[in-house]
């Protein structure tokens, strides 16, 4: 693997390593995941920074070519469109070091993975609905948009665990059918291309329409608090279940006071950590930091009212108590 | 001695390239009339619009009642009492006749506009100048002569005390013009100050007690009432004599070329129109404002479809939907909005000039720019268009030089007929009698013209026969030897002849 | 009026269409989210529609929500400030804004669409470097302030109904607007500009300055919009919050019966304007059960009251037309 | 070629600082990437370019660049057309919203903005509803067809630098543009129209023919730019394919020199346009660490540029006028 660039100017050579973590978007995620970075560049003596692509796919292109350009030692790489990006992918990786985190391209010359995988954290999500409501009832879920394989894994893992399906992370359903079996209907799925005004109509526009809902699912970090708003609206809170993903303050504040069933969180901020401390690794030509399953697991964990007070300590003192 | 109402000296006034007053003076008494006359560009509208408060001079001074006065905004102006009737209209067409009429000076009751005081004094000032229709009418309903009558409303209800008017006949009716023309006798009488401008010499001679003459941007002269006669006027402006005003000999009609049966336009689809045009005449075409001359040139030219009836040029039968397919037929329109349908102003002369016959002598699409260089050589030299080079955009030429770039712009497709429509409006004497010339030219080589005028002394001057329109009809047609300002006003008014020495200020012979 | 006939009837017949297909339309609960969301648009699309009189465009409004919608939150959370103050520092931003693309677009003559167009980019760009992309909201904090957005207010005499807050403040904002347009000369002024702005300068009127006043409208109720749109959602982040408001806006004003060529215009309309795309996205999630149509359902609707309007007026001028014929014909 | 002057002397200097602040700037990797985005850009801004001469606007564009960037993978991977005919299908496509436009503002007279804005809605929504919110892309296949975009023409004296193949069709698009706006009558019809339709008609000139074919060109070279991008990037999602890309493009355009007026543009500064704006922000990523104040950069340069041209402008008028008046005096 070639250490470095013949294009690229300036970047290697004398001076700190150059280590950037590429996001699939802007979100406070990623500003958890830039926390990790941030402290692993300190730790282990790297200039490393996050970069958040704003127009979705050809701006991470564009992102990752000019990173290149600037003889980065090192990319991880959240991809949109694992599967078809795997082009761009492989001519970044001919002239640095790259690794995915948050969605894999296996098909890709990635070195390795870091991260969870998608489907198995929405089922651990289905399983918290199904925790909810032991008598079965209706779902509505609620996500920013369907595109992104992550979001699409995660939203079939949520449905299979629902219905009672065995895990098979091929399945697929439409957005626009009703779901049904296991005591549950799944109404359906609303999407508002992060539009947060959009997003609370959705759920507003959702309780109208179902007044005897269930539980909504909220898949987006800002999904969730979102709901929480439209129900204290409705004076419903309470009433209907919510079970959550991601660790929003709203929505952890909702867990402690009863208001949501649960969350399934990931680990951004390790995702920052470990991407960076491994770039580090191979940027120096240690390449053993690579496991034969090229895959580094930072397993989802579902969080619940007993768990909430402790995960969030944790997580404020990671993140340096932004709030 | 008093000091005269209105002193301006030694007024300069720059734009970028052209220095429009240098060092111009002028007096205005209380009650007096001045008319204001030159060739175009000569820097009238300039002046005026110093003295309203439109544009700062570069140097000089303005002094109401002796006292020196800054006129930096129109607002100080008309607090001065100084209005101003500008050459070109400006109406806001979206709001009502009275909203126009006090437009920036409305009454106030309790913080918000006083509607009914409004439209109650707007009646008032409506009626003054003779115009007949509600005060609440939106004005884009109004024909252009009403706008006009709105506009001189308006600065009637500033009761200025000193009132220019920058061309305000330019588009109205003899019988407009003549109520016009009472209200000024009446405000005189009454002691407010006038600054006329105009390019009619004939309303010259009837309304002003003194005449003051700019050539290039300076004072060429003054006439005193005494010495106010078409010829030193004339003059005092172009710096010369010009011989004789319309050298008209009558051409023998030749084949029919354009023959025009039943035609029906869009606006009076209830009128069929008929009549001929031979090669090589000169017909004119009189009416009132709003008679549907311009309607019916339209529908000819294809601009606005006519409804029924047959149009034949040289024997073939048209049907013209766009001026597109008038203009293969051999048909041209000189039209009457100069600005907006004649020329582009921010083209070059040399682009206008070739815009018409571009498709003529296109080589598969693409433009032949030695034809355009050649053919803006002859058009610029056939036409006398006075600008340093073909490259100057239009927008800088004098109202002259663009009504002979649109001219120009026909010539190159030597049309079987020329149609015009108010060719002269607002254009000065000396560019006037080169388009007279060109006429009389053209006709010579055959070409048939039909002229719309609302200058009966043009029609009685220049046409070898005289069509009359009223409302949308031909009332009838004048043979050279018929014609007369009594037989035109009679079948454009249609009614009995009752002339009025006023009504069409008559040239002296 | 005769303008708006159109667009009303439109609603009106979305309406009940949407009813029909969907016994859940007309619960006061639903009733009340489609009000609450109709003022919050409705407040940004008056603010243009006085930009859109000048025969201007404000192309800048969503990022003027945007950076108003973060800046309030983090001036309260992260700054501390107190909330007359903060509240005092959005709103003199978004004036200044207004202001600073009036006197651009007066003074240096510069085009509408590029002046507001650099807004656009500029303040969204502006709100993401001081929050550092991070989303900011209220949390749990603010309740008073956000009962602004999410208050309800109870009708004496109809139970189960409460009229939400924001509608007050668009009340309160069209009857302003509309007096202010209507009946006062400063209103005049802008209509007259809108159409002929020589014609209103040679009457003596400062046309700069008005115009500047109506891009300091247009961005000052953008940003009492943005206010009310974070206090209502709770959180903002600089990325996409108020993404696409503008054309919302711009749509709403033009269906409600603003030329863009200047000169027109009415507050009734530009309200109907925007209620008509709310009750068309709320219609597409009561009736249908994928919303991602929803645009395409949109823009068609739009599309098709455009040509309607259009070829209805041409009908009704030819009618007229018509009819003025045979009434000649007659006498 | 005045009016590109400053435009022009502002690339230069945005490259040179970026040259300075970083070594990478002027790699070839570097300059290659830099030509194909402007490549790809400028393709769709000469197109609204055309529109812009009319004084017409296109909203479109970024709408037009998705469903065609969705539209050709989707055609092609879900549906198993061939090449040709599926890329006909697309330009097919393109051509028809174009001409749909163009008719709906001249036969109907309804504002271009408002015709393209529902355009701007309504394809996006289309794209969205057929893909069903899926990404779709080319995955590893159709390389040939890819390497339209993504190919390098290797140059005869210049190692270690290839030419990328969107060149060559920015190159064609330009060169036949602006050989039709400035040498064919046609050209010379769009600008006189631009200037005073009325006049233009007087002339004989069939003015919506031209308008119409104003509004063609500006769909058609953004389906070429839709199908250029979508198989550079590889996949397209619906949701924010070419979103704003019609801002980016009028932007160009305007910063090249064509005036909102109409009547005014010229081909070479709609690509200086459109390189100024990646350069810019190939420079905030290579010389900055955050690349979240890009867009307030972009604005911030745009309007800068647009105040320091009409400033310059307004000085050289007046340097112009006292050199007139004092050779006047003199002579
Ligand atoms: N705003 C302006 N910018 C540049 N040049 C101007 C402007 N206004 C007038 N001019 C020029 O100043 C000169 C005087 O113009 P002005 O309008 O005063 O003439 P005028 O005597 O009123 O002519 P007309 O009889 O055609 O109305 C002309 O050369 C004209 O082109
Ligand atoms: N486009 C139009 N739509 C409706 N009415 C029109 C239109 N054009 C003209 N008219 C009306 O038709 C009548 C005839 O107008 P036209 O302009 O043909 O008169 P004209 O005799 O040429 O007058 P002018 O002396 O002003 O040229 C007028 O009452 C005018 O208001
Ligand atoms: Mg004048
Ligand atoms: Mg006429």
């Amino acid at each position: 693997k070639p250490a470095s660039d013949s294009a690229g100017g300036s970047g290697s050579g004398g001076g700190k390593k150059k280590i950037a973590f590429v996001s699939n978007g802007v979100a406070s995620f990623w500003t958890i995941a830039g926390a990790g970075v941030k402290a692993a560049g300190e730790k282990f003596g790297v200039d490393a920074e996050t970069l958040m692509p704003v127009e979705g796919i050809s701006d991470q292109k564009r992102i990752i070519e000019d990173l290149v350009t600037r003889g980065i030692d090192g990319i991880a790489v959240s991809p949109i469109d694992p599967a078809n990006q795997t082009d761009l992918l492989n001519r970044a990786a001919k002239r640095t070091h790259l690794i995915t985190h948050d969605s894999d391209a296996p098909a890709s010359d990635r070195e390795l993975y870091i991260g969870m995988d998608n489907y198995s954290a929405g089922r651990l999500c289905g399983d918290l609905v199904r925790e909810a409501m032991p008598k079965g009832g209706t779902v509505m879920l609620f996500i920013g948009r369907l595109e992104q394989d992550n979001a699409k894994r995660r939203r079939q893992g949520v449905i299979d665990a629902i219905l009672g399906r065995p895990a098979n992370p091929a399945n697929y359903d439409a957005p626009g059918t009703i779901l049904e079996g296991n005591g549950f209907k799944i109404l359906g799925t609303l999407t508002d291309q992060f539009d947060r005004a959009k997003g609370k109509a959705n759920a507003e526009d959702a309780l109208a329409k179902y007044p005897d809902l269930g539980c909504m699912v909220g898949l987006f970090a800002y999904n969730p608090p979102l709901m929480l708003e439209a129900l204290g609206q409705a004076n419903k809170l309470g009433k209907v279940q919510v079970v959550a993903f991601d660790e929003d303050d709203a929505t952890l504040e909702g867990i402690q006071k009863g208001h949501v069933h649960g969350t399934v969180v990931q680990n951004p901020y390790m995702y920052g950590f470990k991407s960076v401390e491994i770039l580090s690794e191979l940027a120096k030509g240690n390449a053993s930091v690579i496991p034969a399953s090229k895959f580094i697991d930072i397993p989802a964990r579902q969080i619940r009212k007993a768990t909430v007070d402790e995960f969030w300590t944790d997580l404020k003192a990671k993140t340096g108590a932004k709030k | 001695m008093t000091a005269p109402l209105l002193r301006a000296t030694r007024l300069t006034k720059s734009f970028p390239g052209v220095r429009a007053l240098r060092g111009v003076g002028l007096t205005l008494n209380r009650g007096e009339v001045v008319a204001v006359i030159g060739e175009n560009g000569a820097g009238k509208s300039t002046l005026m619009k110093i003295l309203a408060g439109v544009q700062t001079p570069d140097s000089g001074e303005v002094q109401l009642e002796g006292h020196p006065v800054v006129l930096d905004s129109v607002l100080v102006a008309l607090r001065h009492g100084i209005a101003l009737i500008h050459q070109e209209l400006n109406l806001a067409d979206n709001l009502d006749v009275a909203a126009n009429i006090f437009l920036g000076r409305e009454p106030l009751r309790n913080g918000l506009i006083d509607r009914d005081r409004i439209e109650r004094e707007a009646a008032v000032h409506l009626k003054a100048v003779g115009l007949d229709v509600s005060p609440r009418t939106p004005v884009h309903e109004l024909s252009i002569g009403q706008q006009q009558l709105v506009e001189i409303a308006k600065a009637l209800s500033v009761q200025a005390r000193v009132l220019i008017m920058d061309e305000p006949t330019s588009s109205l009716s003899s019988g407009e013009a003549a109520k016009l023309f009472t209200v000024i006798h009446d405000l005189r009488s009454r002691g407010v100050s006038m600054l006329y401008i105009s390019h009619r010499l004939g309303e010259v001679n009837a309304l002003a007690d003194r005449v003051v003459v700019l050539r290039d941007g300076e004072n060429a002269g003054d006439l005193e009432r005494a010495d106010i006669t078409h010829g030193a006027m004339v003059k005092l402006m172009v710096g010369r004599d010009l011989s004789q005003f319309y050298a008209h000999e009558p051409h023998p009609p030749g084949r029919p070329v354009l023959e025009v049966r039943g035609l029906r336009s869009r606006v009076h689809p209830k009128h069929a129109v008929d009549f001929t045009l031979r090669a090589g005449e000169i017909v004119g075409m009189a009416g009132l404002v709003g008679a549907g001359r311009t309607e019916l040139l339209e529908a000819l030219f294809g601009v606005t479809p006519a409804v029924g009836g047959s149009i034949r040029v040289d024997g073939q039968e048209i049907q013209p939907q766009s001026p597109q397919e008038a203009i293969a037929a051999g048909l041209a329109l000189v039209p009457e909005d100069r600005k907006h349908q004649g020329v582009i102003l921010e083209m070059a002369i040399r682009d206008n000039l070739s815009l018409a016959s571009l498709r003529q002598d296109q080589r598969r699409g693409f433009l032949n720019r030695v034809r355009e260089l050649a053919l803006s050589g002859e058009m610029m030299s056939r036409l006398r268009i006075k600008a340093p080079h073909d490259q100057q955009v239009v927008q800088f030429l004098s109202g002259g030089n663009q009504q002979k770039v649109v001219l120009g712009k026909w010539l190159a497709l030597r049309p079987k007929v020329l149609l015009l429509d108010e060719p002269t409006r607002g254009i000065d004497i000396g560019a006037k009698q080169e388009i007279y010339r060109l006429m009389e030219e053209l006709s010579r080589t055959g070409v048939a013209i039909l002229f719309v005028s609302s200058e009966l002394e043009e029609i009685l001057g220049l046409s070898d026969r005289t069509l009359v329109m009223h409302e949308g009809r031909l009332t009838g047609e004048l043979r050279r030897d018929q014609l007369s300002e009594e037989a035109v006003m009679h079948l454009a008014t249609n009614s009995s002849p009752s002339p009025s020495p006023l009504s069409t200020p008559a040239l002296p012979a | 009026m005769r303008k708006i006939l159109g667009i009303t009837a439109l609603l009106i017949v979305v309406c009940v269409i949407t009813s029909l297909a969907s016994s859940s339309f007309l619960s006061a609960y639903n009733l009340e989210n489609l009000i609450r969301r109709t003022a919050l648009f409705g407040i940004i699309s008056i603010g243009v529609a006085f930009v859109i009189v000048t025969g201007g465009i404000d192309l800048s409004i969503g990022s003027v929500v945007c950076l108003v919608g973060c800046g309030l939150p983090w001036l309260l959370t992260t700054h501390h400030w107190s909330v007359p103050t903060a509240l005092a520092a959005v709103i003199l931003v978004s004036v200044g804004i207004g202001l600073g693309h009036g006197l651009l677009i007066t003074r240096l003559r510069l085009p509408p669409f590029v002046v507001t167009l650099c807004g656009l980019l500029l303040y969204r760009g502006i709100a993401r470097g001081f929050t550092q992309d991070q989303t900011v909201g209220f949390g749990s904090e603010f309740k008073a302030l956000r009962s602004l957005a999410t208050g309800q207010i109870p009708l004496p005499f109809l139970s189960g109904f409460a009229l939400p807050a924001p509608w007050i403040f668009l009340i309160a904002v069209a009857v302003l607007a509309a007096i202010f347009l209507n009946r006062t000369i400063y209103g005049r002024y802008l209509l007259a500009l809108g159409r002929n702005e020589d014609a209103a300068r040679y009457s003596g009127i400062n046309t700069r300055r008005m115009i500047v006043l109506a891009y300091v409208i247009s961005s000052t109720l953008a940003g009492l919009g943005g206010i009310l749109f974070v206090l209502d959602v709770n959180s903002a982040q600089p990325v996409d919050f108020g993404n696409f408001y503008e054309l919302y806006a711009i749509a709403a004003a033009v269906l409600g019966g603003c030329s863009l060529r200047g000169g027109e215009g009415t507050i009734v309309g530009v309200i109907v304007g925007a209620a008509l795309m709310q009750v068309l996205r709320n219609m597409i999630t009561l009736v249908t059960t994928h919303n991602n149509i929803e645009f395409a359902i949109i823009g068609a609707v739009i599309l098709l009251g455009v040509i309607a309007d259009e070829l209805v007026k041409r009908y009704a001028a030819r009618r007229r037309a018509a009819r003025a014929l045979a009434a000649e014909g007659a006498g």
